[in-house]
């Protein structure tokens, strides 16, 4: 790719995501955050495209983009709607400045520090592949480590969460037939065997049987 | 395709529409021979876009078409006849029609995201037909990648779902948004691992690869892994919002869902773009299971893309298919159907295609002789599953038949009612259970 | 073939269990409307009578008075019974409801309500069914001739259309056009938001 | 083994937590007046935690046309037009119970020929309205018209037949005070020997696309149940009653226009869900195709219409007259006073009265439950505004 195209991506995708972030903080509506936040990234995946970086990129949108954008949405839904919208106070902007400030200070310092070995070409190799491989021989434990974290934190999660009717009018009917001490049959709660009436034993006819 | 190549002189050159790819290919050099690199890049990525948008205008319009005569015939009508011959206009009177419509938005929407939405709609929409090979050389960016940007882009497209949902504020068109949301992260899952399984046999990420891959091996996908095929086409028939699974739009339930409030040309946006995804997913389908542009030599002699354009319409015959004969399943419904029985299926392919594919690198057992092996085994695993899963993910009330019996002379009220059900006979009638 | 149940026996069973409850006039079974509820419980559990299917429950101005009628049909025994309360109040009708008894009796007393004025004491939800809040008076009264003052029945035209066509019409609530979001029918509602055009 | 008071008093603490469910932010929604799945202008408020339905409330009287007030003032073969407007959808069966009070009025005998007449018309309309109850009620599962428009189909067919007969389709104003209005045409009985020969080929049709499916058990089973004695006690009739296993049918129970010289069976639930009302419709319409084959094979010839003053003063008195029409008991109660016009008109709407039971049914489903059983209970809006 030549200069110009280069740098016209660059500073288009560079400007989409500053922008988008810009926004961010400006904006009151929650929603509308979250919709800058998806311009953002989609812009930092641009960016990892003009470095050759088509697996992070693509990456970068199926997972922020595609996922946590999403569920960032859906927690913003589920929270009452009282508490959706940017807090309009201004008390802490001043300590968040500061801290932001000095942030900002020391990464363009150590950006600047740094001795960064830059290619003109990044070759398109197999990044996927190398990414694959280097996951599975070189950092083989942190990748398992990970795994097992995040496969805790999944059934975490799935334990904290779990509110389920009938699983509780299950365990209900459970206790209240241990109290009668009558047998229990899950699948009775879930389907009624027949309704009571139909079953019953049939009384003896009465007398007055004046049916035609 | 270098036996194609070779075959003689007119192959290769502009002319030749077996590959279109050439006449770009063509303008290309033109352009390098005077003009800046850049631009040649430009103009070849600004020709695929207009070739796609060329296409996809005037099919999208035949396939309203089509799709309205075909659910006609499932329903003993005559279907759009009036307009054009054979009704075959009948779209275009719709789209001037929902073009000259007023558009009207709701006073509390919420002015910017509402008007968003039925354009950035089609961005997904158009992006994904770039990775979609027509033939060997044929698509306007075969990524190495492929597989994961198709995953990447048809995912943003909830977002926009999200967005035009809740900016009507309306509780049709939330409650539409919401169920879109919840049920595209629930089958994205069984979607990635399905295409995991492919991605893990063949070696390749790329798609055109996919294609190679079964090219090579003489085999189509669907043959190897039919129940992950089965499940990706009902995992992608859950993301177009097609029934059984268009829980996000259900007419019956909540009106239109996201779109309640979209009128005019933004509702006809929103169709468009739903009709173009169900055309793309169709030509996915059949790229990654059906062999897409390749068939057993016959590429050959007919052009690749109209090959792929075959097996695209017959998955897509297949959709309208079950749009038009299933009921459509609840939400609750849909959800314990993907984490009870899609997902785990589709997690059992993954580890077979994991063990097959290193028994066959490791071992280099003969492919031709390994391959129908591993498909009989899987098929037959795939059957078991399902039956298992019958079995095991049926809802409980489902169990039990549903019994219809006649009274006879039994005509009354609670009385009648009890010795109906006492009788011991068989009942006249009896459907389901298991 | 549905037999009629025999008024008399249903007079007799209603004063063992409530005396002078129950009267018999011209074939039909009169029920005091105090006692009403006491007294088709009785009609309702009886062995003998077993009328627990409330067919059928309306009224009928007699221009001095009402008179409610009730269905009772036994689905067992395969009998019918007319019961019938007199309300000699034309201005200001009240009965028992008897919800407690049928649930069945939630729309049809609601109904009788609605066109009749008919109040049901202890019916949980006695609003009007097929006329707004605030409609003018009680169409199935033999009285009822016209609408009352100058309301017109209906919507006059779309709203706001033309000098005419005020909105609200004058001494009315009316229902107007609802939109999904709305939560509650709002009580007084002046002008129809709609949605605007863009 | 006993257990402790104490470990009582736990487990009936939790049982208690268990079942109280947790709270949060309600919404409310409004299904119609103007909705796909209302059938009419029918508002059904819903209170939503989620997808679950808290509260329904119904909010009716879009459609109310006060015909009961109109009635006051025509005679009575004037009001005959009216009913067929209240149930749109059957305007034979309420043509026939509004015919059947004025004749228990007048003391009239009907020719044999007009009963059966009245028979094949009536259980011709039964077909028709189940075919569009049965049809709407897969479409509001979900279906994409598909059974509805291949049931439509049988519907058409009867319709054609009602205006080969009177010349009407929907509104037929078709039965009269001792009679009906015409006697058949030529061609209708071979017509409907075509209808009754083609239709057992469709309704297997329709059981080998519908029975079986997984989708549909799925979406009705166990939806909108309610139990015999609620129904009873709900005043529910017709086939929303008989699906709670409850064999009452006013045509055995009170046999009308001789019903009693016809073999039919009648067909119960076990459940009261909304599957078990869609089966029992599917078993009432091959019911319905079996009285026809007996209408027509035991035709009387003579007289189609009673000699009726054409305007009748019947004695001072009341009636009520009552069918089973394909939604349930509809019945008519009418007042004399000796005068042409009735004195007082009220009509025992099944559409309205099965739908007191609505709420009960749909709490503690979702939405799309609830949806399915409002469809399954098969409304006429006409009929329930009136």
């Amino acid at each position: 790719m030549s200069e110009f195209g280069f740098h016209l991506a660059f500073w288009s995708l560079a400007a989409m995501t500053i922008g988008g972030a810009s926004m961010i903080m400006v904006s009151r509506n929650l929603i509308h955050a979250v919709v800058w936040l998806v311009l953002s990234m989609l812009g930092v995946a641009g960016l990892y495209l003009t470095l050759s970086a088509d697996f992070i990129a693509v990456v970068q949108v199926l997972i922020y983009v595609g996922a946590i954008s999403v569920l960032m949405l859906f927690a913003i839904m589920l929270t009452p709607r009282a508490e959706r919208d940017n807090s309009s106070s201004l008390k802490t902007a001043g300590p968040a400045g500061v801290v932001v400030i000095m942030v900002m200070i020391a990464t363009f310092w150590v950006a600047i520090d740094t001795d960064w070995g830059s290619v003109r070409e990044a070759a398109l190799t197999d990044q996927a592949r190398l990414i694959g491989e280097s996951l599975i021989k070189h950092y083989i434990l942190p990748f398992e480590i990970g795994a097992v974290l995040l496969t805790a934190a999944l059934v975490g999660a799935i334990a904290l969460a779990r509110e389920d009717d009938e699983d509780a009018a299950v365990h209900a009917a459970s206790l209240q037939a241990e109290l009668d001490g009558r047998e229990f049959d899950p699948v009775d709660v879930v389907d009624p065997p027949l309704p009571a009436v139909l079953t019953a034993e049939l009384p003896a006819e009465p007398e007055s049987e004046a049916r035609t | 395709m270098t036996e194609l190549a070779g075959l003689s002189g007119i192959l290769g050159a502009w002319y030749d529409f077996r590959d279109l790819n050439n006449l770009q290919r063509l303008i290309t050099e033109w352009i390098a021979d005077w003009g800046p690199d850049w631009l040649a890049s430009i103009v070849t990525g600004l020709l695929g876009a207009l070739g796609i948008l060329g296409v996809i205008g005037p099919t999208l319009l035949v396939l309203i078409w089509v799709e309205r005569k075909v659910i006609a015939r499932f329903q003993q009508r005559y279907g759009p006849n009036r307009v054009g011959p054979k009704g075959l206009l009948q779209p275009v009177a719709d789209a001037v029609k929902l073009i000259l419509k007023e558009q009207l938005a709701p006073r509390a929407a919420d002015k910017l995201i509402f008007f968003l939405p039925p354009v950035l709609i089609f961005i997904p929409g158009i992006l994904i037909w770039g990775v979609l090979p027509f033939g060997p050389r044929m698509s306007v960016a075969d990524l190495n990648v492929g597989v994961l940007f198709l995953l990447a882009v048809s995912g943003t497209a909830v977002l926009v779902i999200f967005m035009a949902g809740w900016s009507s504020n309306n509780k049709y068109a939330l409650l539409g948004a919401m169920r879109a949301v919840a049920m595209s992260i629930s089958y994205e899952v069984p979607m990635v691992l399905a295409l995991l399984t492919l991605v893990v046999f063949s070696g390749t990420m790329s798609i055109n690869g996919i294609v190679e891959w079964q090219q090579q091996e003489d085999v189509i996908f669907i043959l190897l892994f039919p129940l992950t095929a089965l499940v990706f086409f009902f995992a992608a028939s859950a993301e177009l919002n097609r029934t059984p699974a268009d829980i996000s739009e259900a007419e019956s339930e909540i009106v239109a869902g996201y779109h309640t409030e979209y009128s005019g040309m933004r509702f006809g946006l929103f169709y468009a773009v739903e009709l173009g995804n169900t055309l793309v997913v169709s030509g996915f389908i059949a790229t990654f299971f059906l062999g897409g542009w390749w068939m057993w030599g016959l590429d050959e002699w007919v052009p690749s893309w109209i090959i792929l354009l075959a097996k695209t319409g017959a998955v897509y015959f297949l959709l309208i298919w079950t749009r038009g004969t299933l009921p459509r399943l609840r939400v609750d419904q849909l959800m314990s159907l993907c984490w009870k029985a899609l997902v785990p299926a589709t997690l059992l392919f993954v580890v077979v295609a994991f063990v097959q594919r290193t028994l066959l690198i490791s071992e280099g057992w003969d492919t031709t002789i390994a391959l129908p092996i591993m498909a009989v085994i899987n098929i037959g695993l795939s059957l078991g599953a399902i039956m298992l899963f019958a079995r095991v993910a049926r809802p409980a009330d489902l169990r039990r038949p549903a019994r219809i019996r006649m009274a006879g002379a039994e005509i009354g009220g609670l009385r009648a009612a009890r010795s109906v059900a006492a009788r011991s006979e068989e009942p006249q009638f009896q459907v389901g259970g298991d | 073939m549905t037999t009629r149940y025999d008024a008399e026996a249903a007079a007799a069973l209603v004063n063992d269990a409530i005396s002078g409850a129950a009267c018999v006039d011209d074939g039909d079974l009169y029920l005091d409307s105090t006692r009403l509820v006491d007294a088709v419980r009785v009609l309702r559990d009886g062995g003998e009578s077993d009328l627990v299917f409330l067919c059928n429950l309306t009224a009928v101005d007699y221009e001095r008075h009402f008179e409610v009628v009730y269905h009772l049909q036994s689905l067992d025994l395969n009998h019918i019974l007319t019961v019938k309360a007199r309300l000699h109040d034309h201005e200001d009708p009240a009965l028992p409801s008897l919800t407690g008894l049928f649930h069945g009796a939630h729309l049809q007393e609601r109904e009788v309500y609605d066109l009749f004025g008919i109040r049901f004491d202890g019916h949980p939800n006695l609003q009007r069914m097929f006329l707004w809040d605030g409609f003018p008076g009680y169409p199935l009264r033999k009285n009822f001739l016209q609408m009352p003052g100058d309301v017109r029945a209906g919507l006059p035209g779309f709203p706001h259309e033309s000098e005419e066509n005020a909105w609200p019409v004058p001494g009315s609530v009316p229902q107007r056009p609802y939109h999904p979001n709305d939560p509650a029918p709002p009580s007084d509602v002046a002008a129809v938001e709609g949605e605007e055009a863009s | 083994m006993t257990t402790s008071d104490d470990t009582r008093l736990a487990m009936q603490g939790t049982i208690e937590a268990l079942t109280a469910g947790a709270g949060s932010e309600p919404v409310v929604v409004n299904l119609g007046p103007q909705h796909p799945s209302t059938h009419g202008v029918f508002r059904l408020k819903v209170t939503l935690d989620g997808e679950i339905v808290q509260d329904a409330e119904m909010r009716i009287g879009y459609l109310h046309r006060s015909m009961e007030k109109l009635a006051e003032e025509r005679t009575y073969t004037q009001n005959i037009p009216f009913t067929d407007r209240i149930d749109y959808l059957a305007a034979m069966s309420n043509n026939l119970a509004y015919c059947l009070a004025v004749e228990e009025l007048l003391g009239i005998e009907v020719p044999p020929r007009a009963q059966a007449i009245r028979v094949m018309f009536a259980e011709l309309q039964r077909v028709a309205s189940h075919a569009m109850a049965n049809g709407t009620f897969i479409n509001d599962c979900g279906a994409w018209h598909t059974p509805l428009f291949h049931m439509f189909r049988d519907r058409e067919r009867v319709l054609d037949m009602f205006e080969m007969t009177c010349g009407a389709r929907l509104t037929t104003n078709y039965m009269r005070i001792g009679g009906v209005a015409f006697d058949l045409p030529d061609d209708l009985l071979p017509t409907l020997e075509r209808y009754l020969a083609d239709m057992p080929e469709n309704i297997a049709n329709y059981e080998a696309l519908l029975l079986e499916n997984e989708i549909l058990h799925a979406r009705a089973r166990g939806v909108g149940v309610i139990s015999p004695e609620m129904a009873i006690n709900s005043s529910l009739s017709g086939p929303v009653l008989r699906a709670t296993g409850v064999p009452w049918d006013l045509r055995k129970a009170n046999p009308y226009c001789g019903y009693e010289q016809y073999e039919f069976d009648v067909p119960v639930g076990e459940r009261g869900d909304c599957f078990d009302r869609f089966l029992v419709r599917m078993a009432e319409v091959k019911q319905s195709l079996h009285i026809l084959r007996q209408v027509v094979d035991s035709l009387p010839e003579g007289p189609y219409l009673a000699d009726v003053p054409l305007h009748a003063r019947p004695e001072p008195g009341e009636a009520y007259a009552r069918v089973e029409s394909p939604r349930g008991e509809l019945g008519f109660y009418l007042v004399s006073d000796g005068g042409p016009a009735p004195y007082r008109f009220h009509c025992r709407p099944p559409s309205l009265i099965n739908l007191s039971a609505l709420k009960e049914m749909s709490i503690g489903g979702t939405l799309a439950d609830a949806i399915v059983t409002l469809g399954s209970i098969d409304i006429v809006v006409g009929e329930i505004d009136r």
